[in-house]
């Protein structure tokens, strides 16, 4: 097991976003976390790569506990997080907002690597590699920010609403990329999704949260099956 | 706060009795301490208002002393030229005073915090050279405003500082009195409402703009009746009386008072005039060299200001409300 | 026709100055979101150290440079000590809209005090390093001398390399990163906090260049209420709103703009004015294009 | 709001009772305030500290200097001279109150050299302390004229000669020296300006190139320029600056840098070369030609019998602080002051040292070459200048080696050769 949380629970001042979550997920696995609104999904995200402060329990990275662990030195532990909404920077240019993400290790050579790999797989960013990103399409934002998460070579990815406000077809395309890339670089993935059917469907691995808890673990495709959920969170 | 409310009425008879203690008190004081209780009248009308604007509707301007100035300017003109009954001179202050502010706040309306405070010191630095561009106005030595010697039914000999004393406390508490009822308003509660939130404020229907508008307008015209007081404890104005220096200490001693509430103004004001005295027998008892003596105030105050801003940001009276509350909330469990 | 040039290099020679300050403004504002009125107190403190290098080595590129250092550390120490702990205070109630700036005027008394302290409250003069005698066309004497030149040069140079810094170098990809998106910025691994620092070092001795040019070509010397600082100030401010306030591309144009707009009406309309002028400046600014004169999208350019 | 009311009056009681420390006036001992058998207590507010501080910052320390002095060798009628100076950063508004702190707090016997049109105007005028209490306030650092107006100001005696005095003797100066040249003037666009304009005016000369300017806005880099651009487009031949010393400063170093060179003649108040040579912003020697006018010795005169004195006394009672006008204007000050006290004789009251003042103020030793005004029915200072020209070392020499003094008034008195012989200096400099 590469990524191990226990017992954690998390507070917005008075309220319990996250209460007594445990979750395991094994390496190169990706594992889709789906809940309806507020059911802590994303404060999940967001405590696992350091940007919210948990109030107990434990994770355990590769072992090694990330407890009170400050976002920026996460990612020097190959934790990527992609934030909510399109995670990029609109004052900068495409090939900026993915250098930033190769910044920290602060070697130009693998970064221009990085760089032609990320292209190579998102060939739309390639063609616009000099355009500011506030002029881009949510589609290719969405692909810049997973771009930017590549380039710091994570092994551990955090996805929060890939598909937020997206087309159905790009829907697709960007779940596919998510999928082709856990398998080609080895990622464990943990994607956080309202659109839970198409989650699960690339899913190995689903978790249902629901009121900071969790509810249901299973393998993503007898969650498919489940009728509960289906119900619940699949809408038919 | 808006817990316990107080008619106009009662409050009345608070303010009174405020006043009545301060003309008690005073009986016992020399003229440099009366004449120093005018300028923390002073200062607590000028402070007032800049915590109308700013603890009230949000807003901030460094350079509230051009409308102190607008204000005496006003209030001398009239007196000099058509020798007005001084009351109705200090009311055309304050009239002037308010229409200068409505011009500058309907750009201001639009402005942000760090816009509005840069704008409006420009406006201080900028406003002074006005003086020198009409004959009227008296130029860099000013004008003399002169509101005569004390009623003779005060007896003979009595000192002109005490009777501006006097006139400065009657002003101030008129002016907090007045100032309380307003905010107790309906305009008062739709400051705070969009000082707290722009936007739930417009959704519930408030013209934001106009209410900002309107504050500044209040303000501005306080600030004129602070600014006729001034002239009237120099019995003159000239640009000098009015300097940037004034600017940032309305907004030091607003800041000292605590700038979401008027019941503390009186201690940015008192302290204000206090840090000189202060920094006076530091250095007496210290002695120093005399390049710390001359910088000492300054030193004080603006220390002073900072520690506040960093450790009772909201001022010392919300403080106490604040940690009082918490007393309670523990009582209470 | 020699009036129009001298006007105009008049213009362009201060506006050049009057950018550099209002770059450093820019800076802060950027990394914290503070407008710093202490900008000008800390660029004064910092011509001091200038001065006191002046006095024992005699060359004024040491004295620059030894001013931009202390520019650097002054600004670095104040938002590390000072700043982060102010912000984290004063960050909510009515107080989070003004507590910052006026902390920052309390920041300005305090600077003032310690100099009058230190130095005393009497002039101290620095000793311009070229002439100041005017180049000459034919008969006419331009008001453009060496000195004004060297002035130019060394903005325009400070300008090169900052644009260079910003735009080529990682630091800069993280400043820029930093200012407009903290949180994403984190998340890609840079430590915001210090890259904050970093930025009010660089605004630091940006102020404390502008500073040191502005007492080599200004009339009178520096003392710790020095008027010509408290212009320096504002104009600073003025030029950095022209500019939007949040571009350093913006904050050179409005400099340059400012400069020239002053320097014309004091030719061609009158001498009384300038201040008044400079007020109807930023308020038609801020009126007619509250974004800045460069325009939204260019004017977050970073 | 209950609570906030509370507050309010509680507040109210702090404030009452940080007043409460203060002292009450006990009942006033026989004899004049501030004087007792063996000293005097003089008050003098101005600034220390703040914009206008550079340069006056000296003055108290001078006129202490000079009182020392004296007090070393005995004082005046065994009463020793003491200042208390409190600073005012030259606003009005502090000034008033430090005035009536150096009349109530400190008991001063009466008020020095207050310093700026604006502050003296507010401490002098009708609700002034210097009024309300019958102070007198001796030999005030201000060139506005009004002051010298005994009916106005009964207690106030002026030093300077007025702006409209200075205007009026440049004018004639003029009119005898460069007859049918086109003339032209910087002024300060406010009322010291227009003081001198009104001078200009009485005397009849009209300018061919006038160039205002805002205070303070000499401070902003792109402004002197356009002073000589209108200047040179103007073709002015001679050159009239009547500003402060940075603006003429300010003047010179723009003229310097478009190596303008027209006939410069400078207003005493911005043409002090010490001040403009120490700004480093042009050689002395551009100085030389230019014509400036003074009512005293220039302050590196060494020869002059006062200068001299002064500059040992600075030397030895006010250490380490360079010898300039603004010491000699402190220490003229005090020596007025000490012959005004040796005049009013044992008796010393505040009534009897105006009156000693108005009986011979006019004849004290003290280093002005122009004669002193002072009269039961006026408080005119020096009434008139010498013109010089400037040397290469910035020095002021009189023209033709003798101080040719002209003497008029503010109002519409015509300039004439003045035949006062300055007194010559008392033993030690001292009041005899």
């Amino acid at each position: 097991m590469s990524l191990n949380v226990s017992n954690l629970t998390v507070h917005h001042g008075a309220i319990c976003a996250v209460n007594q979550v445990s979750l395991a997920v094994p390496t190169g696995q990706l594992a889709a976390i789906i809940g309806s609104n507020g059911a802590g999904k994303t404060t999940l995200l967001r405590t696992l790569s350091g940007l919210n402060k948990p109030t107990s329990g434990t994770m355990n990275w590769m072992g090694e506990s990330i407890m009170g662990v400050k976002a920026e030195n996460l990612v020097r532990r190959g934790i990527s997080h992609v934030s909510e909404g399109k995670s990029v920077v609109p004052a900068l240019t495409v090939k900026e907002n993915l250098l930033l993400g190769a910044i920290w290790r602060r070697n130009a050579k693998e970064a221009k690597q990085s760089l032609e790999e990320v292209t190579s797989i998102f060939p739309r960013l390639g063609e616009r590699i000099e355009q500011r990103s506030d002029t881009l399409s949510g589609g290719e934002r969405q692909m810049l920010a997973i771009g930017r998460a590549i380039m710091a070579k994570p092994k551990l990815l955090l996805l929060d609403e890939p598909s937020l406000g997206l087309a159905p077809l790009v829907i697709e395309q960007i779940f596919q990329s998510i999928k082709d890339l856990t398998q080609s670089m080895r990622l464990t993935v943990l994607l956080v999704e309202q659109n839970a059917m198409g989650a699960l469907k690339i899913a190995d691995l689903g978790i249902v949260l629901n009121l900071g808890k969790v509810v249901a673990v299973d393998n993503a495709q007898s969650l498919i099956a489940d009728p509960v959920v289906r119900a619940a969170y699949l809408g038919y | 706060m808006h817990k316990f409310k107080v008619g106009p009425v009662s409050s009345f008879f608070g303010f009174t009795i405020a006043g009545l203690i301060i003309l008690l008190v005073s009986s016992k004081l020399d003229d440099v301490r009366v004449y120093q209780g005018a300028t923390v009248m002073m200062f607590v009308i000028g402070i007032s208002s800049i915590i109308l604007l700013t603890g009230y509707s949000g807003q901030i301007s460094l350079g509230h002393g051009a409308f102190l100035g607008v204000g005496g300017y006003a209030a001398a003109l009239t007196r000099n030229n058509f020798n007005l009954p001084v009351i109705v001179c200090v009311v055309i202050g304050v009239l002037v005073a308010a229409i200068a502010g409505a011009l500058i706040g309907l750009s201001a309306a639009r402005l942000s915090g760090p816009y509005l405070a840069g704008s409006t010191l420009a406006l201080a630095v900028g406003l002074p050279s006005i003086v020198n561009q009409f004959e009227i106005l008296g130029g860099e030595q000013g004008l003399f405003f002169d509101v005569g010697m004390p009623p003779a039914f005060l007896g003979e000999g009595f000192s002109p500082y005490r009777w501006f004393f006097y006139s400065a406390t009657l002003a101030m508490l008129i002016s907090l009195w007045g100032l309380r009822n307003l905010l107790n308003s309906r305009y008062g509660r739709t400051w705070r409402a969009v000082r707290g939130n722009d936007v739930a404020a417009q959704l519930s229907g408030v013209d934001i703009a106009r209410s900002r508008i309107l504050a500044f307008t209040v303000s501005a015209g306080i600030a004129g009746l602070a600014g006729v007081i001034l002239a009237m404890t120099l019995g003159s104005v000239s640009p000098g009386a009015y300097p940037l220096v004034l600017s940032f200490s309305l907004a030091t001693g607003a800041v000292l008072s605590g700038v979401n509430t008027l019941g503390g103004v009186m201690i940015g004001a008192v302290t204000l005039v206090a840090i000189p005295e202060i920094a006076d027998s530091i250095s007496h008892r210290l002695g120093g060299s005399e390049a710390v003596t001359t910088n000492l105030p300054g030193i004080l105050v603006s220390g002073l200001l900072i520690l506040t801003v960093l450790f009772v940001p909201n001022g010392p009276v919300e403080q106490m409300r604040l940690s009082r509350n918490k007393k309670r909330a523990h009582a209470g469990r | 026709m020699i009036n129009l040039l001298n006007t105009f290099l008049n213009g362009i020679t201060s506006g050049a100055i009057y950018s550099l300050m209002a770059i450093s403004m820019v800076l802060v504002w950027r990394s914290t979101r503070v407008v710093n009125f202490a900008q000008a107190g800390m660029a004064l403190l910092s011509c001091y150290f200038g001065y006191e290098a002046v006095q024992r080595t005699g060359s004024f590129w040491i004295g620059l440079f030894i001013a931009m250092l202390a520019g650097a550390l002054v600004a670095a120490i104040i938002e590390f000590g000072f700043m982060r702990i102010l912000l984290k205070h004063s960050s909510q109630g009515p107080i989070a809209s003004v507590g910052p700036i006026i902390a920052t005027l309390g920041l300005l008394g305090l600077i003032k005090g310690v100099i009058g302290v230190v130095w005393g409250n009497a002039d101290v003069l620095i000793e311009p390093p070229f002439s100041v005698v005017g180049f000459t066309i034919g008969e006419n004497t331009l008001t453009f001398s060496p000195l004004k030149l060297l002035t130019l040069i060394t903005v325009a140079v400070l300008l090169l390399s900052m644009t260079w810094l910003f735009q080529k170098t990682n630091l800069g990809l993280a400043l820029r990163a930093s200012a407009h998106e903290p949180e994403i910025s984190r998340l890609a691994g840079i430590k915001v906090d210090l890259v904050r620092t970093l930025g009010w070092a660089l605004a630091g001795a940006a102020g404390a260049a502008a500073g040191m040019l502005q007492a080599i070509t200004g009339s009178g010397g520096m003392n710790p209420n020095s008027i010509e600082f408290m212009l320096l100030l504002v104009f600073g401010f003025i030029a950095a709103v022209i500019g939007g306030l949040d571009s350093m591309a913006g904050a050179l144009v409005g400099g340059m703009i400012l400069g020239l707009v002053l320097a014309f009406t004091l030719t061609y309309v009158g001498g009384s004015l300038v201040f008044l002028t400079a007020f109807i400046l930023l308020l038609v600014v801020l009126l007619v294009r509250p974004q800045g004169v460069i325009g939204q999208k260019a004017g977050r350019r970073a | 709001m209950q609570i906030n009311r509370r507050k309010l009056i509680s507040a109210s009681a702090v404030m009452a009772a940080v007043a409460l420390a203060a002292s009450v006036i006990p009942a006033q001992a026989a004899g004049e305030v501030g004087v007792t058998k063996t000293s005097i207590k003089f008050g003098m507010t101005s600034p220390k500290t703040g914009a206008a501080a550079p340069g006056y910052e000296k003055i108290p320390g001078a006129v202490k200097a000079y009182f020392d002095y004296v007090n070393d060798n005995g004082g005046i009628n065994g009463r020793k001279l003491s200042l208390v100076h409190r600073d005012d950063q030259y606003v009005p508004a502090t000034a008033v109150q430090n005035a009536i702190k150096l009349i109530n707090t400190d008991k001063v016997f009466a008020l020095l050299g207050t310093l700026g049109t604006a502050s003296t105007k507010a401490i002098v005028g009708p609700a002034g302390p210097a009024t309300v209490y019958k102070v007198p306030t001796l030999y005030v650092n201000t060139g506005f004229s009004g002051f010298a107006d005994k009916k106005k100001y009964p207690n106030t005696i002026t030093l300077l000669p007025s702006y409209v005095m200075e205007a009026k003797v440049i004018a004639k100066y003029i009119k005898d020296k460069y007859p049918n040249k086109k003339i032209g003037i910087v002024y300060q666009d406010d009322d010291f300006g227009k003081d001198a304009l009104t001078g200009f005016k009485t005397a009849g000369l009209k300018f061919d190139v006038s160039v205002p300017y805002a205070s303070l806005s000499q401070g902003v880099a792109t402004v002197p320029p356009t002073w000589i651009q209108k200047l040179k487009t103007g073709g002015a031949e001679v050159v009239v600056m009547f500003g402060v010393s940075s603006a003429t400063t300010a003047l010179l170093g723009t003229a310097y840098a478009l190596s303008y060179k027209p006939q410069w003649i400078l207003a005493s108040i911005g043409g002090d070369a010490t001040t403009i040579a120490s700004s480093k912003k042009i050689p002395v020697s551009f100085m030389a030609g230019a014509k400036g006018l003074s009512f005293a010795p220039s302050p590196n005169d060494s020869k002059d019998e006062y200068i001299a004195k002064f500059m040992e006394i600075n030397a030895k009672y006010n250490p380490g602080v360079a010898f300039d006008n603004n010491i000699v204007a402190g220490m003229t000050t005090a020596f007025l002051t000490a012959q005004a006290v040796k005049a009013a004789g044992t008796n010393l009251t505040r009534k009897s040292i105006v009156a000693a003042i108005e009986k011979s103020g006019s004849t004290f030793a003290n280093p002005a070459l122009a004669p002193l005004g002072y009269s039961t029915s006026s408080h005119v200072g020096a009434t008139g200048y010498w013109v010089g020209t400037y040397d290469a070392t910035g020095g002021l020499d009189p023209d033709d080696n003798k101080y040719t003094v002209y003497t008029t008034d503010s109002g519409s008195a015509p300039v004439v050769v003045s035949t006062y012989k300055r007194p010559a200096m008392p033993e030690k400099g001292l009041p005899k």
